[in-house]
């Protein structure tokens, strides 16, 4: 450790020759992941869109039982974390360590915060019975309601998971980050979970309006 | 008996009742002919190469090294392009003959449900369950739904099947050409009892089809009890109730009439009352160690059929 | 990338700050936008409009937040064959689902048909659901 | 063994450095021997299957317990052996060694796959004994959302198995794309790697929808969410284009790397360039690409429109055309070559002439009037189990035999490995060609009951099986005698020219003591004649 800067210097993986192949493989390897997720939450949307075309008075009925304000707030939050993610990684390519933590903390609490909101939104969802099928027990006009409450708890919850899951990712990049790891020569770990939190970001921009908006 | 499966027709497939069969018959004969002179022709050139340029000594090396030959590729890519979009052509348009029905074409509603067919015919209110009896010569168009998962109506001697959609219909259609007994088959997985889940297909003359029509269906009027009983064992009770003792989803009916039951509702003696009560409402005395699965044949029953299966569960000792 | 010597910090491409900033303000923007247009019921043309916004704004996060502007053609390929066969799988199975009985209208309405799959009931990993059929 | 050069199977020792190991030779090993017993096992459910099915009716199974015995075959085969098969063992062996590389690029996610391939089997095996589902291994609803059975654990199995082959063939295209060695250009890689990154591709674009398929399955049946559920206004159709979307391209997930170890052991037994690489190569990704486009050929009687029939008609024939490219490619290899029958060719030819019988069945299957008769019926279980079995289990067998004295540094009794070639040659025609006959007749597939006019055909079905079993244990005891008493094999024991023969057999745990660099094409054999090509 080079006492005077607090940095770690990185070290090559023994099967690769160069830091810029390991970069490379670690880029690539991120993307045809996040493909992979496209593709699963790509499921769902397909989902979306023929249930969609089978039941569109649904759909209309269905966004008048979501709140478009508290969405809005997510979709601000969501995408400035985008913004701090970015800066974080900015910071390490300037070899600020500090300003590097500090953004990831801030992506990680405005990830808590949407977090929260969400939790508000699910808790009024449960209140008015609005549930999937099984235990579905609101009221509404059209008779498939049920089935877009399935389907809404479904993209949304698994559109959490991921958010969950990138805050643990943040967690683990603030140990990191305050270990020296990360400097100007190394941040692959930041970047990649940078282009996940983007996804992810990306996901809930498709989200939003379809789920709250149109009708 | 139907007509068999095996013994009947050509070697591969049994024989042709319907409009379609000649047409996909030939289509495939078409095709396993093409298949056995290529497959062939492959396999006597890789023998033949076998042979020849075998290896005989430990060192020996290629005759020759050739590596490509784009006009070879590109023969062996555009004949079978060409054999391909032909068959494609063809399997294409006689699909469509298959599936757009004549305007003219007389409607059976199909009903489908774990384990049996329901056939009703619109014009004179019948429904009959199992056999399907229909006229010869005479486009008949199926109106098919599920009340559970998904079946599939399969006859080998017309070449059609069709699955049985719940939430939803769907439509094949047929043109007999042969009088005579078919066999009707599921074949789309359902559980328990899908191989069991039969049917006869009784293609009747114009003429017997009227009478038959007359008559108000099947005739069951000049029949005992017992045998009305069994007959209706065997297209409504036969999924899911042995008369042998073999395990199925709902109890024997071997041995059942006078025994002690333990039921949900304690125990019963297996009496008139109670079976009549369990045809028509299963869910009342449920016997232990059987699933509440059964439903109800109250209006699917006459009452004449109904005292035909307990007179046949009677007679089965 | 192959000349890169080890050892020596090689910086990589940095985003410039007016970008991400500008990322940022125009998506923030946009997203308002969409829940403003939202309000208004503009018949067929409100999907229309949203579902642009709601493309610029990908496009936006895409080139911007996750760096494509400067990326290798390649990855980017990479990533967008994602959405290509996503579009495969949407657009094929919506040739089933939209021209179902083409050729055979059955005049009935093709969704609606109420006889229930009774789930089977008691014994199973799910007898509570019985309670809740029909 | 006193002497032995140190290799990866012998250092370092302990069992902890197995289990943690990142060596992708060992990770490859310990994914063989997990496939062979989950064959095993899926073997011993379809000898079960074709027992019962000696005669009509109840011979030792309920219906339910056959059911739960073909659900169980189709599960275990398909998800933990023919998709892992050849990719998670073979290649994950031979593809850094072809590559001249010192392993995989991410290791540590390479094991992880093979973790979660034990954990997904764990929960299979696990949902075996809590009431085994009955579905069939394609989960349709809303029988599967219906049936009282253990479902949901068998789906589970299944998602995590599905994560394991995404990170699996994510690993190998990272690996090929960023560490082939100096000279090795895209087209001097050996036609195995084109083959595995074709598969990669598929894995890693096709599986992501199995597993929000069978993620949807689950909570459709824990909530009732009713995207697939007809009494709630779902469709059950689109159950289907979800799984299909996967299933079918899983089928070439599982035929792709087969067709790669042909490619790799004609050159080699025939010492002949291989014929057309190009096309070879191409047709490679061809099939995988055009394999994306036909999911809709399983559904031609499921109430799909004659429209989509159309579409899926039209490309399921064009996914035909790269395959008999093929075909004729490895054949014209064959001409003026120096063949030498050795098993592992021998598995070759028995792979050609069964997969040709698949493919022209195939075609049969692919239009469509024919296959409103043949669908569901015994038709479509021969047409896939000669692909399947007679297809990827042969090339997989080929490809063992062809890499094991590289593997164990051990030779195999050449006498014994013919004779259970043969065996299983003939026990596997016997088993499944009677049942095209069954198949056009009309006997309908998973049929516990059935028409006694079927029976003879039946029967003979079933010796089958026993003769394809019994050549399957003599491939086992000939293995085993040779990883116990085998002679050392050579460094080189085929002649091969590909990088892999360059190791040491076994190789040493870096795989390499110097980079190779690669100046010519994979196949650059010597002829006895000069030739203008």
């Amino acid at each position: 450790m080079d006492s005077a800067t607090g940095i770690k210097q990185h070290h090559v993986a023994h099967h690769f020759s160069s830091s810029a192949q390991e970069f490379e493989a670690a880029k690539l390897g991120t993307l045809v992941f996040l493909v992979t997720e496209v593709l699963f939450f790509g499921g769902l949307f397909v989902g979306y869109a023929i249930l969609r075309m089978m039941y569109p008075a649904m759909f209309v009925e269905a966004a008048s039982h979501l709140s478009w304000q508290l969405g809005l707030l997510n979709t601000i939050f969501l995408i400035t974390s985008a913004f701090t993610m970015i800066m974080s990684v900015r910071s390490a390519q300037l070899n600020k360590r500090q300003a590097c933590f500090y953004f990831l903390l801030i992506t990680f609490l405005l990830a808590a915060c949407f977090m929260g909101v969400k939790a508000i939104e699910y808790a009024q969802k449960f209140e008015h019975g609005l549930l999937p099928a099984m235990w579905f027990s609101g009221e509404g006009v059209a008779e498939t309601l049920p089935l877009f409450f399935g389907l809404y708890f479904a993209m949304t919850g698994l559109h959490g998971i991921h958010i969950i899951v990138g805050m643990g990712l943040l967690i683990w990049l603030m140990i990191r980050t305050r270990r020296g790891e990360f400097y100007s020569g190394y941040f692959t770990p930041l970047e990649m979970v940078g282009l996940y939190w983007h996804v992810v970001d990306l996901v809930w921009i498709f989200l939003f309006p379809l789920l709250y908006l149109i009708r | 008996m139907n007509e068999g499966l095996m013994k009947n027709g050509s070697f591969w497939m049994p024989s042709q009742a319907s409009t379609f069969a000649p047409g996909i018959d030939v289509l495939y004969d078409f095709i396993f002919w093409l298949s056995v002179v290529l497959f062939v022709g492959i396999f006597v050139v890789t023998a033949y190469f076998i042979i020849k340029y075998r290896r005989k000594t430990d060192d020996q090396l290629a005759v020759a090294q050739i590596i490509h030959n784009d006009a070879l590729e590109l023969t062996w890519t555009l004949i079978p392009l060409g054999l391909v979009m032909l068959l494609f052509v063809w399997g294409f348009n006689s699909y469509l003959g298959m599936t757009v029905p004549p305007s003219d074409a007389m409607d059976i509603k199909v009903t489908s449900k774990k384990w049996n067919w329901q056939f009703d015919y619109p014009e004179k209110k019948i429904t009959t369950f199992g056999d399907l009896t229909v006229p010869v010569d005479t486009p008949i168009r199926l109106v098919m739904s599920s009340q559970d998962v998904i079946h599939s109506f399969f006859v080998p001697n017309l070449r059609i099947k069709q699955d049985s959609m719940p939430n939803r219909y769907t439509t094949v259609w047929f043109q007999a050409t042969k009088v005579g007994r078919f066999q009707i088959f599921c074949a789309e997985y359902c559980g328990d009892a899908h191989s069991d889940m039969l049917g006869n297909l009784i293609v009747l003359s114009k003429k017997d089809y009227e009478k038959w029509l007359d008559n108000g269906g099947p005739s069951t009027a000049g029949m005992s009890l017992t045998d009305l009983g069994q007959r209706v064992y065997q297209t409504q009770c036969s999924a899911c109730h042995s008369i042998d003792n073999s395990p199925k989803t709902g109890p024997t009916f071997k041995g059942l009439y006078g025994k002690l039951t333990q039921t949900s509702a304690g125990a019963v003696k297996a009496d008139e009352n109670y079976l009549r009560e369990s045809i028509v409402d299963p869910m009342a005395k449920i016997v232990t160690g059987y699933p509440a699965g059964m439903i109800t044949f109250a209006g699917i029953l006459k009452d004449r059929e109904i005292d035909g299966v307990i007179e046949y569960i009677k007679t089965l000792k | 990338m192959q000349t890169q010597h080890e050892e020596v910090p090689h910086p990589h491409f940095m985003i410039p700050l007016k970008y991400t900033v500008g990322t940022l303000i125009s998506l923030l923007v946009l997203a308002v936008t969409n829940v403003i247009i939202s309000q208004f019921d503009l018949g067929i043309y409100n999907i229309v409009i949203m579902f642009g916004i709601i493309l610029v704004m990908a496009t936006l996060d895409m080139l911007f937040f996750m760096g494509f502007r400067w990326e290798r053609g390649f990855h980017i390929m990479m990533f967008l064959s994602g959405f290509v066969f996503l579009f495969i799988f949407l657009s094929f199975t919506l040739s089933d689902i939209m021209y179902r009985n083409a050729t055979d209208p059955y005049k009935m309405q093709p969704y609606g048909i109420k006889n229930l799959v009774k789930p089977l009931p008691a014994g199973g990993e799910h007898s509570e659901r019985t309670e809740h059929s029909e | 063994m006193t002497t032995a050069k140190p290799n990866y199977l012998n250092s370092p020792k302990g069992i902890l450095s197995w289990i943690f190991t990142l060596d992708h030779k060992r990770i490859g090993l310990m994914y063989l021997v997990a496939i062979a017993i989950s064959f095993a096992l899926g073997g011993f459910f379809a000898l079960l299957v074709r027992l019962e099915l000696l005669n009509p009716g109840k011979l030792f199974l309920t219906s339910q317990q056959y059911n739960q015995s073909f659900t169980l075959h189709g599960a275990i085969m398909i998800f933990l052996f023919l998709i892992p098969s050849i990719p998670a063992s073979l290649a994950n062996f031979v593809l850094p060694l072809q590559l001249g590389a010192k392993d995989v690029a991410f290791p540590r996610l390479n094991l992880w796959s093979f973790y979660l391939y034990v954990i997904g089997a764990a929960i299979c095996l696990y949902s075996m004994f809590a009431g085994a589902a009955d579905t069939g291994w394609t989960f349709y609803t809303p029988y599967s959302t219906t049936t009282t059975t253990s479902v949901i654990s068998l789906v589970l199995g299944a998602f995590v198995l599905g994560f394991s082959s995404i990170f699996t063939g994510l690993n190998f295209m990272v690996t090929i794309h960023t560490l082939r060695p100096p000279g090795m250009s895209w087209f001097r890689m050996p036609l195995f790697l084109w083959s595995i990154y074709a598969t990669a591709l598929i894995q890693v674009l096709a599986t992501p929808v199995l597993g929000i398929t069978l993620l949807l399955l689950i909570v459709e049946r824990v909530a009732k969410i009713g995207i697939f559920d007809p009494t709630l206004g779902g469709d059950p159709v689109l159950f289907q284009h979800f799984f299909w979307f996967y299933s079918h391209p899983a089928v070439y997930i599982m035929i792709l790397p087969a067709m790669g170890v042909i490619s790799e052991i004609i050159p080699t037994f025939c010492r002949k360039n291989i014929f057309g690489y190009k096309y070879i190569a191409f047709s490679s990704v061809a099939i995988a690409l055009l394999g994306f486009l036909v999911w809709g050929h399983h559904m031609y009687i499921s109430g799909q429109s004659q429209f989509a029939a159309l579409i899926f008609s039209l490309i399921t024939f064009l996914v035909s055309i790269p395959s008999g490219i093929k075909v004729f490619n490895w054949i014209a290899t064959m001409y003026k070559g120096s063949i030498q029958l050795k098993s592992p060719f021998l598995y070759c030819l028995a792979f050609l002439f069964l997969f040709c019988i698949g493919g022209f069945t195939g075609v049969v299957l692919g239009t469509i009037s024919l296959d409103v008769h043949l669908q569901d019926t015994y038709f479509v279980v021969a047409h896939f189990h000669y692909v399947m079995v007679g297809g990827t289990l042969m090339a997989f067998i080929a490809g063992l035999h062809y890499w094991w004295p590289k593997m164990f540094g051990k030779m195999y009794n050449e006498r014994a490995a013919v004779i259970a070639w043969g065996l299983i040659f003939v026990g596997f025609n016997v088993l499944f060609f009677f049942q095209y006959i069954l198949g056009t007749k009309g006997m309908p597939r998973r049929y516990y009951n059935y028409l006694p006019e079927f029976q003879a055909l039946n029967i003979v079905s079933t010796v089958g099986s026993w003769i394809l079993a019994a050549g399957l244990f003599l491939m086992l005891g000939y293995l085993i005698h040779s990883l116990l008493k085998g002679k050392p094999a050579p460094q080189n024991p085929w002649g091969g020219l590909t990088l892999e023969w360059k190791a040491d057999s076994p190789p040493i745990t870096e795989n390499f003591e110097e980079i190779h660099i690669v100046t010519g094409g994979p196949y650059e054999y010597p002829a006895a004649t000069k030739s203008a090509h």
